[in-house]
């Protein structure tokens, strides 16, 4: 069950440890990494968009620019067998775990070529290779899946761990609160990175909670609950990091809130008239790649040119996924029932 | 003064209108209130009333619905929103084991008068999760009635009648109608039957049953046929359950024939109901079998274009159905 | 709306004030109401086992003897009004709000005497015209609408109250999250009373929740919670007491942690075989009946003939309730499709 | 070599043997272990297998499923009971948004080799919420496999052949039967294969479709039609999805009369699309309407002994169903 993923991309090569220990080392590469790593999100996301309205796909898009930094600092140190359940929102969770952004564009597209050949819609992507797990839309059921991967992982023995990402309208949910609870009395290998961005679509978190700090919620299951500033790759990193390790220990689950924005609507469709915009522009402010890109400047790691030389080879990767998803067949209608059973054994 | 509107705007009128007239009434859910709903139902509803009577909810279908009952309980009149009929498994326990049954439970001690506007149905590229019908399973619900428009009146004067019910209604939108199904309303005050199907089309030489987005398909299917003489009778079945059998087993017992049409998927579809009731209860009228022009059992509608329009129903396989039960 | 019980019985008469500030009097006439009610739970509870081996009823009965103290001290107090939201081993939460004994009876008899004419199991018991709710068996579905309940009261701008009676096991259900969520979020008139007896049927705590204290649940909805002995039936009333007035006054719901125990098996087909002896026994030793008394009797409120007064009093009241129970017809084959539909209004 | 055994046992050791044979199979739910589960149906199993792989789980039907899925999908094959059929509904969103569709919306790329053991049905005395069926809300979902058998040869047959499907599978156990049904069961292993119906009865007079708990109903009914005459086929479905609409169809055009028997609700209960699919493929076959004798339109099986008697279906019922029929 090990796994063999299709990981050759340029990014993947920066130094990785097997145990995850990373945090002690915010050394060059590890941070050159994650900021090309959280670009890379970035542009990807901002290109899934313009696609969008461009009308090269349909369905919808669910953007997540402003929380980058959440879902790199995650996700960014995880080994290759462990595993991700992404939601709605975390289209970019795959490109972090090493899938091919072909694929991902494809994905998106609906083609013959995603992973899920057409059958899923555009953003809800998993690719088996990677352990990334193809979501269903109804929030929350991801998280309740991934908490049982987590318990068959643990089953077997291993120390692979999940990490699970939701929103804060997630945590309101029933499944939400029996996934963390039983991951809480077996001590489960996951990781639950809630990404509050402050609003379920149009609903903000004063209605959706009486708390503050959803990372609250953890001490309901018996395991530490840590909030963070969502924007700060680095505050995500370490902070996932220990957990990853934790996790992989047996010590059990942590919650990890990261406090974040999106700067778009929920969807491509949505104009999210009900936010102020003095609340979208101070988080605009806070964008979690101008901070980073301020700390490695600061670091001398960073300058215009070496930024254009990223951006560069990204646009190009970019470029020729989408070409790729462009030029993809869509599934044909014959495939249609196909999938619903499993070849017999 | 009927006014030609379109599904959505009936349906909103229907619940301002009855917000006035009665304040026991209110409306809750997901994203209904500042934002006026994903698709824009109770737009407007928030300014007028307030966020006392227009209610966003958390993320939480379960608790939508037990919340709604218990406020039914002490004599209001909720509406509750499920966003999409994919999201209402959450709500199952809340339906199935309370909303339909405490009435029964305590003997008529305790009701519930809740209407729930469920947005439902396929066609608009919205994938495995944002186009499931899942009505049938409340069918096989008695204790819930459950109803779903084809026109912007019935979706008003249904929505009027479900609010006024003293019993739980479950009350299905197909989102494909919202903006494309445009017909007169009634400024005024009304009702439609709950429990009372409509005959959209008479004809003699078979009876097409049906409902919901596929109301339109079927006539239009009809009118290809008239045209090589054969003359469907159509049925829109309107409310669900209770299914209007004598309205059904009285057109066929004249035509003799029955097709029945529906986007759901087709084992145990509200179809398989039809069916049965007819070969049990008309079967000695019938000169044919009973076809059913369904969606494909296939677990849900699949994204990409030419999967999804290979799932649906349309006119061309409705008047295939038709013109294999015209042969007998 | 307003509550018109037919509170009748002896019991009652004990002095209630309006605004459930009996906690600050601990005067004679509470005590002794207490102790009447404890009793007379124990007694019919006991009553109703020996009727169900007896083979007087049929389906099942759910023994609440140990755990009487926690359900007399939550609801002695409340208003005619009030709400009770009980759960299956709550059948006895009917008696202490009002209900006629022989009402009691025939719901466990199933006669159509019962206030649900024989379509409950037994123990499952609501009347109407004292606001308990008729229970589904279904766990925590109970306590998701009797938060709906408080909503309903809230927006009608009531000051009455609703309490929820529930187990430890109740609270591993997602219906259980999402209501007391949205309790915090609104801030609802409402007090749930976990009764935290250690076992759901035969699952240990521990495989339950990770947590000690189930209080620490109320942390993640912004409310209270409170943990208490729930066989000393003055700190559970003096608790409830406060957080009655709290939910009255508007000021949101109280989560009290009741701990206590079930002397005898989930049911009375359970022979309870998973437990330790030694468990109960000590529980045993800790009788909460046998707890108030020795107060009483320190205050020389209780004596040998009063006990036996008391004691005989409910003997009478509970034989006239089984006979009536037993003479009562069972409803009529006929009845089976009524009370499906409203009469249309 | 064959014992006579009950149902109950027949399960029992099905578990028991496939987890001896099988180091990835366990099993989960509420009361299973140290208490061997509330009909006992997992007895033993705990003191052989201990904790990890008899695992009591916190009371929440809704994880019982979802985290036997994420097991599935990491190899391990996980029975999952849940206690009582009533009791399914908090975990509708696992079964049928999760365990149905994860293979379809990922094309493959993720499976679900799941066992749900469901307790289920009346006439015991549970009363409305222990007396449930609840099965044909998952009948009308592909992508889930449904079974109930009604003999203990059966029992364990199809339950070996379930928790080795690559696919999730809806066991449905009737309590009623646990004890009464015993029958010769093979002490070592075999399957019986899901999706194949049983004659349990030739006749060529009226064929009987039937399941579960009522099958030995309408054998005793066809015995006593046979004294006058006439000669039932009474057919065990034991899968309810996919239907094995093959051994029906064959059988109706056999004998052109059907008649169908469950205990569920008539409304949509599985009878609803057996008789649309003879009624749609065998209408030239039949020679009589399609009858069917179900469980009433009412929302569940009420307590009192009078209300529930007058529920359940009984021979009489079934044989005046034949009579009916018979008279065509
Ligand atoms: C069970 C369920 N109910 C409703 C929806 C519709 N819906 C999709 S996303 C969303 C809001 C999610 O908010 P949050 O969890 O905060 O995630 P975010 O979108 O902010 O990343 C809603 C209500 C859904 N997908 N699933
Ligand atoms: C949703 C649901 N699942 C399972 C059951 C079966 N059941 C009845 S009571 C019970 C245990 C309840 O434990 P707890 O909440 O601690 O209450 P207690 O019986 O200890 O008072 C179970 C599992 C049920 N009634 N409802
Ligand atoms: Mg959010
Ligand atoms: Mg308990």
């Amino acid at each position: 069950m090990a796994a063999k993923s299709g990981r050759g991309v340029a990014e993947l090569e920066t130094e990785r440890s097997e145990n995850g220990r990373k945090s002690e080392n915010n050394g060059r590469e590890l941070m050159l990494g994650l900021y090309r790593m959280l670009v890379k999100c970035r542009m990807c996301d901002e290109k899934a968009r313009i696609l969008f309205r461009q009308g090269k796909f349909a369905g919808n898009f669910y953007s997540g620019v402003g929380q980058e930094a959440a879902e790199v600092g995650a996700a960014y140190s995880l080994r290759e067998d462990d595993w991700i359940a992404p939601s709605h929102r975390d289209w970019t969770a795959n490109i972090i775990k090493g899938a091919p952004l072909n694929l991902c564009f494809a994905q998106l597209f609906g083609k013959a070529t995603s992973p899920d050949r057409g059958k899923s819609t555009p953003a809800h992507m998993g690719y088996p290779p990677i352990h990334t797990i193809t979501p269903a839309s109804s929030i929350a059921g991801q998280l309740a899946v991934g908490t049982g991967v987590a318990f068959g992982l643990k089953k077997l023995g291993r120390d692979t761990v999940v990490v699970s990402f939701f929103g804060d309208g997630a945590t309101s949910l029933g499944g939400f609160h029996e996934a963390l609870n039983f991951a809480g009395v077996h001590r489960l290998p996951i990781i639950y990175v809630c990404q509050n961005n402050l609003w379920a679509e149009s609903v903000p978190l004063r209605l959706q909670t009486a708390l503050k700090d959803l990372s609250e919620r953890a001490k309901a299951y018996g395991f530490p609950g840590i909030p963070v500033d969502g924007n700060d790759v680095m505050a995500v990193y370490d902070t996932a990091v220990k957990a990853i390790a934790r996790a992989r220990a047996g010590d059990g689950p942590t919650f990890i809130e990261c406090k974040t924005y999106r700067w778009y609507g929920h969807s491509e469709i949505d104009p999210a008239k009900y936010r102020m915009k003095e609340e979208v522009d101070a988080w605009k402010k806070r964008d979690p790649l101008v901070l980073f890109e301020k700390v490695l400047r600061d670091k001398k790691l960073l300058n215009d040119e070496s930024k254009d030389k990223i951006a560069k080879e990204i646009t190009q990767e970019i470029n020729e996924a989408v070409e790729f998803a462009e030029q993809s067949p869509y599934p044909d209608a014959s495939e249609l029932a196909d999938h619903i059973w499993a070849p017999q054994e | 003064m009927a006014r030609n509107i379109t599904m959505i705007d009936a349906i909103t009128e229907a619940m301002a209108q009855e917000m006035e007239r009665d304040e026991r009434v209110f409306v809750m859910g997901e994203d209904i209130g500042l934002s006026g709903g994903v698709f824009k139902a109770t737009q407007g509803l928030y300014d007028k009333f307030g966020e006392e009577r227009v209610l966003d909810t958390p993320l939480a279908e379960g608790n939508i619905i037990a919340s709604a009952i218990g406020a039914s309980m002490v004599g209001l009149r909720p509406i509750a929103e499920i966003q999409f009929a994919d999201f209402i498994t959450p709500a199952m326990e809340s339906l199935v084991q309370q909303a339909s049954k405490i009435r029964y439970r305590s003997a008529g001690g305790y009701g519930c008068s809740l209407t729930v506007r469920i947005c439902c149905g396929g066609g608009t590229g919205g994938g495995l999760y944002h186009s499931q019908e899942n009505a049938s399973w409340f069918v096989h619900e008695p204790g819930l009635k459950v109803v779903m428009p084809s026109t912007p009146y019935d979706a008003k004067g249904l929505l009027l009648a479900a609010i006024r019910d003293p019993n739980p209604v479950l009350y299905f939108e197909h989102k494909k109608l919202y903006r494309t199904a445009k017909g007169d309303v009634p400024e005024g005050d009304y009702t439609v039957p709950i429990g009372k199907a409509e005959t959209r089309r008479q004809g003699r030489n078979m009876t097409v049953v049906t409902y919901g987005y596929m109301t339109s398909l079927c006539l239009e299917a009809a009118e290809k046929m008239a045209k090589n003489g054969i003359e469907a009778e159509v049925i829109d079945l309107r409310t669900l359950s209770p299914i209007d059998k004598e309205t059904v087993l009285e057109s066929v017992r004249r035509t003799n024939k029955c097709l029945i049409v529906h986007e759901d998927k087709r084992t145990l579809g509200i179809g398989g109901e039809i069916s049965a009731i007819v070969a049990e209860e008309a079967f000695e009228d019938l000169d044919g079998p009973i076809v059913r022009i369904t969606g494909p059992d296939i677990p849900a509608i699949p994204f990409a274009p030419p999967l999804e329009h290979a799932w649906m129903v349309n006119t061309d396989k409705i008047v295939a159905g038709m013109e294999k039960l015209a042969a007998y």
